[in-house]
């Protein structure tokens, strides 16, 4: 299972960069936002803590889409399904490897792009706490909209919209952890429900993926 | 004994369902029909809101039933998960255009009173964020339906769909209340009766929520019937092409 | 026809707006069910049965 | 013990395409199954591989005992051939990739991406594949698509070798494969056009 | 060439939903945005109009990474570059299709998502026109993005990271046509501007992206 | 006006693989390539259908002549049979589908997605697509692959009626497919490992 986990980073790393691209494309979002939105730096460091985390939840998608579809294309998914290795197991694996790749380098990021959005300095504390806990969740959930969507030619749009709602609480819980880290309020309880979310996501959620990609194999 | 699971039967669902829609569908038009006509013409203005209120008989009826309809399609995909009978998972499949088109209404006449109550017709208070949210639960619900080629697998994929999504759903509420207070109204319904509007407002709209909810059978009814024909016609055709 | 006061407009166009959409949910529900109930019947004469 | 198959309705697209499959395949032995294009060789092998449930009928085989080799050969074109080959041994829990690699004559092409490999040498390591499983009983589907004359002995020789270690081989197949097995023609199954896909259906037909 | 293009609306339809997707793609960002920033009316105003534009850039990514990767993996790819059509006539076709099933709903959508981000009125008008005149250029850019990537397994990022680059003109000129338009200021040289580079860059992309292409078979 | 190779030397991945090959193919007469797995065949049809320019030497064929039928079948899973090959006849400027489909016994299928077809049914509409290119040289690789007997006749006549028709064909094939042609062998062009890719890097050695 250890082996699935190498291999999907292997392969994140030999497309071409792995972290680096996650890095780049964060880079690439916080410096658009400002050419949309304007330079002011009062507006921007209002924004920012929801930019960076809309920001983790794009790069999601963008990659996650097709972290079982390319498996499924050239056969792998049908073998891994035959092999002595749960399919929980492989989904979990995977996400594993997705979080490795697409939200760690997010997390290291973040005190960089922070500054880019004129984020005040106390908050990206809070922001890289708030992201360490609950990108993962991102990637448990985005498996699930993949597994859903594994059969499906052009299946990245249709998981978009399956999986965005379920992005919600975690974006709202989390942004929240940096909004009140920022005014110096209270943030233990949010820390608390965010990391209680992806808890339960980690464990609730490799089934149904799992039972998914059964359905979609057969 | 008979249980209830007979009717689990494509064939005795549509015996059944074809003796009682003509029932269903005349309740429906009658209450929707007193209730909006004395709702419309004969209640009175409120003192604060004017003519606005008015606009409740619809408003409320829809919000329940775009609700409603969601916990239907939760519960009849369950027993498809469970018993696997193939008229619960096309119910479900029956219910989500029904359900959409309730939350279009919900929200449409939410952002038509907003104007003159709150001065906007959006607002991101919880209340009407939820609903969005819920929107798109059933907006992901239908195109995930949509685009399986294969019947069960889609019935199967769309019940781990409602069930994760229904979890998620309740969860979302309870973060975007933490996220925003709102303006919405509270519930008027609720059993304390010092809260809820005056009675002149309120029968009429107990008419109309029956109407909502017996159209809302009817077309369940309707739409489950057509699936089970849909289905049918398909085995027919793969048959007629295998012969 | 009651007076509506300044808010006409706001009641009247969710009156319509609801009408519209119910009609057409309606509409489609019963247009489905007669077109798949004709194929159907067509298809089992075809088949005779 | 070996695999034996009882009465086997398989279905593909909500309608059954073969049905009444009974076989039974012994240690040590193999069985070629043949039949015109579309007829549900396919479908019957991914049944057997635990791929998607029969609709009737039953497979008896001993749990996570069969290794299939489908058309696609399940390659990561970024891998090199080493690297595709030690991933599955190690799901399998297997250590060692060397005797699979000579076996396929894939030594001097170990350090190669699979994406660099032509036709055949893909079609090769996929069947290597099947070494590193460890599993005695290996379900193939036209195993030797794009192999040259040297290759398909190659093959030939890696089943006898599994035959000979008590393993058991059901392999699809339209050509020659260069080597002696009982044959089963599946267009003897052709389900009939009035079977019905399930219960549900059942209901209305 | 005709031909090309409707075969690739009617697979975007198939994929389940086609318009219907990209509707409700820009309808989910527009629902999150508020999400992360938080619900005050003053701050969505103001950011409306550049999150509008990167919404409409976003969207674009998701969909046009697949766009020949999909071709190339199927082998239709290798086909189409040996028919009697230029390799130019195919992406310009390609990319006109993803246009209509990807910026035409954004277009249609945009009063929607204006309500709901607060824009006001005044500046819907501005917001369409722009949308109309630059979404063209996003789909083409797009495409050359796609050509150079093609080969590549697990492009999306990859591309992400060439592509957004060159979207900043299009996006800056965009978001200034509608904050002039809600200032009332003039805008007449700013959609000038954005023309110019949407005629531009049908006229030239087309090439550099079949020379791309034409490498990437090689 | 027929096929004339003059010399060509194929890379691939860098390294010349097959240098010196020439050969001619009149109307009206098929070539068979032959050579063992990774010998480069591949690589020369691609470069005959002018999908890579070769290292050296030249093609002579009338412009637009060439059709390729590849590895792979190019079809679209959500698009129907019907569809599939308009699109292709339609790209071609071709108006008529029905010969095609005719000749590859698809006329049961035209209605079915492509990816609820058999592994030997795809091949079969990856081959009618050649009928609907109305172009005179086919550049074929390895088209008989998942084919049963019945098929590879039918692909067999197809073959034949377009030679009578003053067709060429060039084949990669590892086996027999029903009917006699010239054979030529292409392990007799294998470039010698010292082959230098092109003047940039002979400038270092
Ligand atoms: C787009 C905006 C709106 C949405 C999505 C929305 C949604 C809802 C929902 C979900 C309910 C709940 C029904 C229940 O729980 O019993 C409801 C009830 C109600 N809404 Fe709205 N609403 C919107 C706008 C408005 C506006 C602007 C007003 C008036 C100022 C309003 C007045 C009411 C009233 C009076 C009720 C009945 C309260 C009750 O019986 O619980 N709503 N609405
Ligand atoms: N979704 C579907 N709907 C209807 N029929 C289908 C579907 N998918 C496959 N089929 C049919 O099921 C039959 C069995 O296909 P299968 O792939 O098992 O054949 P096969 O024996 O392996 O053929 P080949 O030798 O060509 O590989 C075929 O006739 C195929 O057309
Ligand atoms: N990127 C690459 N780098 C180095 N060598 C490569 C690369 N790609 C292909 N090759 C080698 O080029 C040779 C020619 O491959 P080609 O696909 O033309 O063979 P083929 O004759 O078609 O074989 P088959 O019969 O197996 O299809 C092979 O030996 C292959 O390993
Ligand atoms: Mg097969
Ligand atoms: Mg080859």
């Amino acid at each position: 299972m250890i082996a699935l986990f190498w291999r999907d980073m292997r392969l994140a790393m030999r497309a071409g960069g792995g972290f680096g691209l996650g890095l780049s494309f964060f880079l690439i979002l916080t410096v658009l936002v400002p050419f949309g939105v304007g330079p002011q730096s009062e507006i921007l460091s209002v924004i920012a803590p929801g930019i960076l985390w809309v920001g983790a939840l794009l790069a999601c998608l963008l990659s996650l889409d097709r972290i079982f579809a390319l498996d499924f294309e050239d056969g792998s998914l049908d073998l891994l399904a035959t092999a002595p290795i749960p399919l929980e197991g492989v989904v979990a694996m995977k996400a594993a490897a997705h979080w490795v790749t697409t939200g760690l380098p997010l997390v290291i990021a973040a005190p960089v792009l922070g500054v880019l959005l004129h984020l005040e300095g106390g908050a990206v504390r809070w922001l890289i706490l708030g992201l360490i806990i609950g990108t993962p969740a991102l990637s448990m959930i985005g498996a699930f909209g993949a597994g859903l969507t594994v059969g499906l030619k052009r299946g990245g749009l249709l998981m978009s919209l399956l999986v965005l709602p379920l992005y919600v609480p975690t974006l709202i819980f989390g942004a929240e952890v940096v909004k009140r880290g920022a005014l110096g309020m209270e943030v233990q309880g949010v820390i608390l429900i965010l990391s209680a979310i992806t808890l339960a996501v980690w464990a609730l959620l490799p089934f149904a993926a799992a039972a998914a990609l059964r359905i979609n194999l057969r | 004994m008979a249980s209830l699971w007979q009717y689990a039967n494509p064939q005795k669902f549509l015996a059944v369902s074809r003796a009682v829609l003509p029932f269903v569908a005349g309740g429906a038009a009658i209450c929707l029909v007193v209730g909006l006509v004395w709702g419309f013409f004969f209640t009175p203005d409120d003192y604060k809101q004017g003519s606005t209120v008015k606009i409740i008989y619809l408003h409320v009826p829809a919000a329940l039933m775009a609700i409603n309809a969601w916990l239907m399609m939760l519960v009849a995909s369950l027993i498809w998960l469970v018993r696997r009978h193939h008229v619960s998972a096309l119910a479900a499949k029956a219910a989500a255009p029904i359900g959409i088109t309730m939350t279009v209404i919900a929200l449409v006449t939410g952002a038509i009173w907003g104007e003159p109550m709150w001065g906007t017709y959006w607002a991101w208070d919880p209340r009407l964020t939820s609903f969005l949210i819920l929107f798109l639960f059933y907006l992901g619900y239908s195109a995930l339906w949509q685009a399986i080629e294969s019947p069960d697998a889609a019935a199967d994929l769309t019940s781990v769909l409602c069930m994760v999504g229904s979890v998620f759903a309740i969860l979302s509420r309870y973060a975007v209340n933490f996220w925003n207070q709102g303006l919405h109204q509270g519930a008027s319904l609720s059993l304390d009766k010092e809260e809820n509007v005056s009675d002149v407002f309120y029968l009429p709209l107990l008419v109309c929520i029956a109407g909502f909810i017996l159209l809302f059978v009817a077309l369940v009814l309707l739409r489950t019937q057509t699936e089970i024909r849909q289905r049918q016609l398909k085995a027919l055709e793969a048959r007629e092409r295998m012969a | 026809m009651p007076d509506l006061g300044k808010y006409a407009d706001a009641v009247l166009s969710s009156y319509a707006v609801t009408i519209v959409l119910l009609v057409a949910l309606i509409g489609h529900s019963v247009w489905r069910g007669r077109r798949v109930r004709r194929q159907l019947a067509e298809i089992q004469a075809r088949n005779g049965k | 013990m070996g695999l034996r198959v009882d009465n086997l309705t398989v279905e593909r697209g909500g309608l059954a395409v073969l049905e009444g499959v009974s076989f039974e395949v012994a240690a040590g032995e193999a069985l070629f199954l043949r039949g015109p294009n579309g007829i549900g060789k396919t479908t019957l092998l991914r049944c057997l591989a635990g791929l998607q449930p029969p609709l009737a009928g039953e497979v008896h085989a001993a749990p996570d005992s069969i290794a299939y080799g489908a058309h696609s050969d399940g390659l990561k074109a970024t891998l090199s051939v080493e690297e595709n080959l030690s991933f599955w041994a190690k799901v399998f829990g297997q250590g060692e990739i060397e005797a699979a690699l000579d076996a396929f004559e894939l030594q001097p092409l170990r350090r190669r991406y699979a994406q660099a490999l032509s036709a055949g040498q893909k079609r090769r390591l996929g069947l290597a594949r099947m070494l590193v499983t460890g599993r005695p009983i290996w379900v193939l589907d036209e195993p030797t698509v794009s192999l040259d004359v040297a290759s398909v002995g190659l093959f030939a020789d890696a089943v006898r070798r599994h035959l000979d270690q008590g393993g058991m081989a059901v392999i699809a197949t339209h050509i020659d494969l260069g080597f002696e097995a009982r044959e089963l023609d599946v267009s003897a199954f052709r389900a009939k056009p009035a079977a019905v896909q399930d219960e549900f259906d059942e209901a209305f037909l």
